[in-house]
């Protein structure tokens, strides 16, 4: 029999495609056809495409040139915006070990027996995030911060017995993570009840009195987008008093060093959730980065996504799995805890190893130095009337006031100094109206002294040049401090 | 093996990590500076370990592991195929690894123009008119779909469509999707040749229908052929059809589901376009529109004006967007692997993906068939998978579609998905993928056929296997049980007493 | 009894020391010491030294980035420099698979059981270049390609019944390679007797009659330094005439497009040594990078270095271990063949690695690119005066002579085209006074037709501007599409 | 396992390498354009794989390797410590790792800056004056050391001195190395307590004496006690003195060999600093002196400028050197490890280097004496190794220290390094390094108390060890024999055809 192959044999390989032209031969006529056309007969004609608009293949290293290319405008920038995922430091042996083929390129751990490296792992992940946050149980991860305070929200409701609904949600609660906690509720009747912040101290209005009859619970960050420490422990006991379950949305980072919100007032919270990327995911353009979620062991039950379990083998040897999967979607389809299957596994065995090689003293070191930068950027813009917008303490993220004697808007003047490779913030017009004079400007321990002077000098260089065109240090002086390739 | 909890010891601490340019002093200053009744009363209880120690227990912890670099692993409906290295330094290029998701748009021309392109391509092979990028899996595209259906019908005060319909063999994320978007699930059957029932479809639908989802290649392995009509039936009511391109492998390049008629769907990048699964992921799960849809796709997504300068679409450029569905803009990290993955294949590149991935679906199917397993559906084409059932042999010998799967693993091959979908009795379902040789496939025949004579001979070796792997059968049932989900600290505090350590 | 604890404990941990002060004190009490000063008593005391002066350590973080800022101004420049070390393509498979820690951790395979890792690389290294160099025989590496020579003009000499000692090395190998063969036979009684190059073709002269009495080799470089290839067949039949020994000294790239050492002239070369570095290392400076030896198998146990042979263990399975020990310092002390002990293993794992991904077809391909790319850069360097500086073939580098209308000299004009951020090649006055207005200029398959495109705009600007300094294109624009960020 | 070859397939070609971006007529043209007679006839035969089969190939391969990330590597004289990962980062910055050895100096000012910082490190860690870090490994710093003090007798038409002296125990590299300088090798005994045999050694000296090459600690994992003595009474005579640099563990921080009278001296940057033996290479071995020999030192070197401006040190520099010993300026990349390395420890990390290595190793030596294990020298301390003799278990037994060693491999614990130095009978040379912790050290005394208890009852199992590891106990007899050294062409050619592969 004749068989007709595939034409592009000769000319391209470059689709990871190992059959040689003897073996599709073969494999023909093991199956009875003559082209590979024969496989695709039960395809009415009408739906057949026979080609893309894409253009020919490059080869790797002329792609990795590409990227290399559009990626290089994008090196080196002095980066202060945190806002949600912040720049840490990862030592190197994260990534090396993560990306080792056994754990970047398995899949999900259906089969414990093929997946032991795993699933311990993630037993390892659960055990080190409920010592961070104080609490009992963990799963093994959500998308990202975002969707897994709506998956908190969800869970809340799922575990009401009396069906309430009502979340009071504060507006110290990122933006987008209350956009998405909207998005991906909204169809389940659930009511989101915002709570003002207060405009001196940027923590929750301390007005609130009683809850509504019908409310569920209080979502309360720490610290809150505003990177300001809100009263934990007096808003947890208020809550519990008010018969409220409490969801905490915390940074990690945050926890090496002030109180684990299992231990927030007399009761701890119920649902604790986070972003996980500061410990040990790049910044990555905003992802992959993990959602984590820690509660109750009373509550285990409504927890959304996997869980890891310990067990034996059949010789006794300890063992673990995948547990408690009756809450999941391949079990139990339309009545799942969620609809989530895949998660950020290698995020998680990313931030596993950080966490071992940190250890407790290393989080917290991290945790000071980086309180201490802020605190030394702060002083350090005092002189040019820039000051921190709200009076309530902050961590390592703070809401700074440019002053209104500037020429430029605050706006305005964060894109001058993005000219010279700063990030100096987040400009907070895009999440308040009133706060169109701030920037939101994280600083870790990744920035040194002489990092913390380059933001100065760059900003006071822009307001000088405002003032006085003539009296400003050379752009090209200051771009080689920055560390920019001239 | 012992876990890291168990390997450390109290005031170890071995690396060269952690901040430590803070005099003792200056860290006293700062934590006085801080609120004080906000601090934290005890040590995290996180493992001492030396830096050796950490390396060397994940290097060990990793080889219990199957993976695709390690075995063969045909695992239906996941698409275990060769993750490109390439793809992956691509994802690791300097200026993108460190970008600042929220960094000014001036700053982030070179990641933006990426996705742009991600989105055209995206649109290209899917025939549909818009991509939004930002799902971070599968089900979060399926999610945003189906809110998107349901956002249309809304906005077109069309409130009494509260069903969506889903054949008996979907994937159990459309279901609890369905369900996520406060939809009723209504379930129809699959016929014995694995085709939706028309009469039980055309019975179902009704003023009531929000929609349809589906996927095609089914879950059965099979290419719905009615499918045209199935949207007609659909359309007809004014639902509308979401199609799960999950299975988009088997048809890359040979058939698109915008042309089949299909209103929304997610791809699941982490499968089609080879980005790795990691142990449970990250993936991304895009979404893709028509005309009708396009306005409500989630953002942010990426525009790009006649300068050539691109920028991120938000809520004021697309007022009925559904919204955000994560913190920022998805996995660019994930997305960045699936742009160098489409721009190294190329347009005949991605066509070849669909094209022997159902070569080598077919050949293992004719193989298998002729080696006496029993096919779910003989008569059928496979598409990049197939399921056969292990009912005879277990009617014979006792031996389930489990106990071949455990068995498979002493060989180094990953078992194949077991019992999915749940409609086929003791099932596989396998996909070898395209990236897979002959050599390979051959060779899991063997395998299998001798695995089939132990069955008939020693079925209780199958009971008992693995043998081979790092533990030996799992015990999940005790798990449930006994709800073990940390470490007890008593357990490795303990450990730090003794001595004499326990062995490996 | 009281433990004298080292006072760091507290303060530093970053030695990657593992030890909590407990276990000081358990350790120190089993051995019967009260401090780890006890343990330094054989040392007389004014042989102690209490400390360094180096300063106190930073931490990872801090050391990366440190390296980082000394890098960074040596990124991004277009190289055309090759002169011994080429930039290939390096598959990103390559580095990540041999980056493991079990290939990159591991030490020589001497316990045979717990390397078949390691030792059946070696075995299918052994064969990969063999095939390519049309020989039997190959050891696991030497340092480089220059130590390689010297290595094989030993071997020649140990493995001459005669007991000649003189060698006939040719000027148009490598100036670095002979002066690393001067250093390391010179105290061993061999004699380099140099041959000339012809300063038309730039070959080997042609007016060799009879070689010496007492010659023993011939060295014959493929190509020569200056890119030149040799008529290696005219030669190996002239050395075998002569009862010459041939030492071939190639770039292991050229030989997917060129015939192979072991087939050359009638008789084939008998020693062939080259610079593994094209295969898969990075130029990192200079190394690492390995030199390999292929040779008959008749003179087998005249090699150097490590050789892995192929055998069964104690079950009938096949198995690897190191072999002809009996060759090897370890073994052999002063009668060894060479005091080498460790070689450069970890690149050639990467240059198996590499051998494998490209095979044949992708050897082939990248070599016949960079011939194409080497002319084509040439062909649009002729308008502006510059041209090869000898008549005879080129592989994919090339000696271009900068006419001498120029005002500025080669050297003064390759600084210029450097401030641009083009390595335009070797200054050829360092090897040789006669080739002052000379450049070695390599292309490969790396460059594209932009990238040439560059080049050849960055020399006529340079050119331009040294005849009309108002004509010239601005600098600032030639940087950006050098791709250099401004 | 299969090799590369048998899984390769002709014509086979899946991967996205090769340059692929020339039309065939422009191929064609271009090997038209070179000459003919010279071209290849007969394509390379390397393999024809997929990238998946190579990338799963050398994955699977790599883990038939013990290592230090995977295994406790006690092998003496090697200094198996940690490799930090952070090291291996620093050597791969982007614009070092692309670094072109003859890019122009203004183009190479950074990594020029740390070789030169490199270079005054070592000076200051050895207490000498120079350093040329071009030596490639441990032997060629040997060459260039004993080559320097050549050099300088030559220079001084001290024409007379053709001998080296070396002890009985040194290392291989070292008489080999004397000889490759054209010296006559003259081994001096060492006494019962692991010094060298002072009147041996005046009996040995005069004026033909070229220099002593010793190591100190000496492979016999003692302080050299006499060392001053020694080199008085070379010195004396008018030779020189080289120091082995392999063992500078044991006594990093606690005593330099600049301070007891060494001339020159190589150092393995792959033992003491730290960077990793890549399964048998790369390694650095750096050369320092004297300002007797400083001269002669190999180039290129660093040097540094007013303007702290860096350039190479050449032959105009340097007119007494000995030469150039590479095609460029050494193992750059392993230069830049040691670098990262040294600047992590800092001065007082550095100096706990030697402090806890000897702490670990005496632990060690003291556990095992206590449990009855024969110890080589011990009324000595031990320094960074020592040795542990099975003469009595080989006696008694039958089980030698190979049979001890092979049986350590299925405890998953690599083998200290056997029969060396040669002389003490049946012995092991034991070095933990610093980098392992207490448990460590102490899961390996229950091993080997329980392996000797094996011996005791059940000699014959020993000699058949190991069990665990890939392969069994290996017939080097036959390898010898056989000269196997590439895999026969007809051997894989054959399996292509077999359609049925082989087991793995
Ligand atoms: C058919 C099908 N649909 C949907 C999904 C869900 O995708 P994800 O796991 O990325 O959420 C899967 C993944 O397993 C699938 O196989
Ligand atoms: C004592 C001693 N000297 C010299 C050497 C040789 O060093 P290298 O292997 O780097 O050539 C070694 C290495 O094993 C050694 O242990």
């Amino acid at each position: 029999m004749p068989f007709i192959i595939p034409s592009f044999f000769k000319e391209s390989y470059m689709s990871y495609i190992p059959h040689t032209t003897h073996e599709i031969e073969q494999m023909l006529e093991e199956i009875g056809v003559s082209s590979t056309e024969d496989l695709f007969d039960e395809i009415p004609n009408s739906l057949r495409c026979d080609h893309f608009n894409l253009g020919a293949g490059l080869n790797e290293y002329q792609v990795l040139r590409l990227c290399g290319e559009r990626a290089k405008p994008q090196q080196n920038k002095l980066n202060f915006i945190g806002a949600g995922a912040y720049e840490h430091s990862i030592p190197a042996a994260v990534w090396d070990v993560v990306g080792r083929g056994e754990w970047m390129t398995a899949y999900t751990p259906y089969q414990a027996e093929a997946s032991q490296g795993t699933l311990q792992l993630i037993f390892e992940f659960q055990t080190m995030i409920t010592q961070l946050t104080g609490m009992e149980v963990a799963n093994a991860s959500l998308y990202d911060g975002a969707t897994a305070l709506a998956e908190a929200v969800l869970m809340a409701v799922r575990s009401s017995k009396q069906g309430k609904r009502r979340i009071l949600i504060p507006k110290s609660v990122h933006p987008h993570y209350r956009e998405v906690v909207r998005v991906m509720t909204q169809w389940q009747g659930i009511t989101l009840e915002d709570i003002d912040w207060d405009p001196i101290t940027g923590q929750i209005t301390n007005d609130l009195k009683a809850a509504p009859e019908d409310a569920l619970a209080l979502v309360l960050p720490f610290p809150n987008a505003f990177g300001v420490l809100e009263e934990v422990h007096q808003w947890v006991d208020w809550a519990h008093d008010q018969n409220l379950m409490v969801i905490a949305v915390v940074n990690p980072m945050a926890l090496a060093l002030f109180e684990a919100p299992g231990h927030w007032g007399k009761t701890g919270a119920d649902i604790v959730v986070g972003e996980g990327q500061p410990m040990g995911c790049p910044l990555s353009g905003g992802g992959p980065y993990f959602g984590f979620m820690c509660t109750r062991k009373s509550l285990v039950r409504h927890l959304p996504g996997r869980i890891v379990g310990r067990s034996h083998d059949l010789e006794g040897k300890v063992a673990y799995t995948l547990t408690l999967q009756a809450r999941e979607q391949h079990i139990r389809r339309s009545k799942a805890t969620s609809n989530i299957c895949t998660n950020q596994g290698l995020a998680v065995s990313a931030a596993t190893v950080f966490m071992s090689l940190l250890g407790n003293a290393g989080l917290r070191e991290i945790a000071i130095a980086s309180a201490n930068n802020a605190r030394a950027l702060v002083a350090q813009l005092q002189p040019l009337g820039i000051k921190p917008r709200f009076t309530a303490p902050y961590f390592y993220e703070v809401a700074l006031q440019i002053p209104s004697q500037s020429e430029k808007t605050a706006i305005e003047l964060s894109h001058a100094v993005t000219a010279q490779g700063v990030h100096a913030g987040l400009c907070l017009e895009t999440w308040s109206k009133e706060l169109d004079d701030c920037w939101l400007t994280a600083v870790t321990e990744t920035k040194s002294a002489e990092d913390i002077n380059t933001y100065v000098r760059a900003v006071e260089n822009i307001m000088h040049l405002d003032r006085d065109p003539q009296a400003a240090i050379p752009l090209s002086a200051l771009a080689s401090c920055v560390g920019i390739t001239t | 093996m012992k876990t890291i909890f168990e390997k450390s010891r109290s005031g170890r601490r071995a690396g060269a990590q952690g901040a430590g340019s803070l005099s003792k002093t200056e860290s006293k200053n700062t934590v006085n500076s801080l609120p004080a009744h906000l601090l934290r009363k005890d040590p995290v209880l996180l493992p001492e370990a030396s830096e050796l120690q950490v390396v060397r227990h994940y290097t060990q912890l990793s080889r219990r592991n199957f993976s695709i670099d390690t075995n063969f692993y045909p695992l239906g409906s996941c698409t275990m195929k060769y993750n490109p290295r390439g793809a992956h330094r691509a994802a690791m290029t300097s200026g993108w690894v460190d970008w600042h998701p929220l960094s000014p748009e001036e700053s982030s021309q070179g990641a933006l123009q990426t996705l742009f392109e991600l989105q055209e391509a995206l649109a290209e092979v899917t025939g549909m008119q818009a991509v939004s990028l930002t799902p971070m899996a599968g089900a979060q595209g399926e999610f945003a779909g189906v809110a998107m259906i349901r956002a249309y019908h809304e906005s077109r005060n069309d409130h009494q469509r509260q069903e969506i319909i889903v054949p008996a063999a979907a994937h159990g994320t459309n279901p609890a999707t369905a369900v996520m978007c406060g939809y009723k699930v209504r379930e129809i059957p699959i016929n014995a040749s694995g085709d939706v029932d028309i009469d039980a479809l055309r019975a179902a639908v009704g003023p009531n229908t929000a929609g349809l989802m589906m996927t095609n290649p089914s879950t059965c392995g099979v290419f719905e052929r009615q499918v045209a009509e199935i949207a007609q039936i659909v359309h007809e009511v004014g639902g509308l059809l979401y199609y799960d391109g999950a299975n988009l492998n088997a048809i890359l390049g040979q058939a698109r589901p915008g042309d089949m008629g299909f209103d929304v769907l997610h791809l699941n990048l982490h499968k089609t376009f080879a980005t790795p699964h990691g142990g449970g992921g990250p993936g991304a799960g895009p979404v893709a529109a028509n005309h009708r849809l396009a306005p409500f796709l989630p953002i942010p997504r990426v525009g790009c004006d006649n300068n050539k300068s691109y920028f991120w679409l938000t809520e004021k450029d697309a007022p009925q967007t559904i919204g955000r569905l994560s913190t920022f803009q998805g996995n660019f990290g994930v997305l960045a692997r699936a742009f160098a993955y489409i721009q190294i294949l190329g347009s005949e590149g991605l066509r070849q993906v669909g094209e022997f991935a159902t070569l080598n679906a077919n050949y293992l199917m004719a193989r298998l068939e002729k080696a006496g397993f029993q096919l779910a559906f003989p008569n059928r084409r496979a598409t990049h998978e197939f399921i056969i059932s292990f009912e005879q042999e277990e009617k014979k010998w006792g031996v389930t579609a489990m106990d071949f799967a455990k068995r498979l693993l002493d060989f180094g091959i990953h078992a194949p998905t077991t019992y999915f979908p749940l409609l086929v009795p003791e099932c596989w379902l396998i996909e070898p993928t395209e990236t897979e040789s002959k050599e390979e496939l051959d060779h899991f025949v063997e395998i299998l056929i001798q695995i089939r004579q132990e069955a008939e001979q020693d079925a209780a070796l199958l009971k008992k296997a693995p043998f081979t792997t790092s533990v030996r059968r799992v015990d999940e049932v005790k798990a449930a049980r006994e709800m073990i989900l940390t470490q007890p600290l008593a357990e490795w505090m303990l450990g730090e007493l003794s001595s004499v350590p326990s062995p490996n």
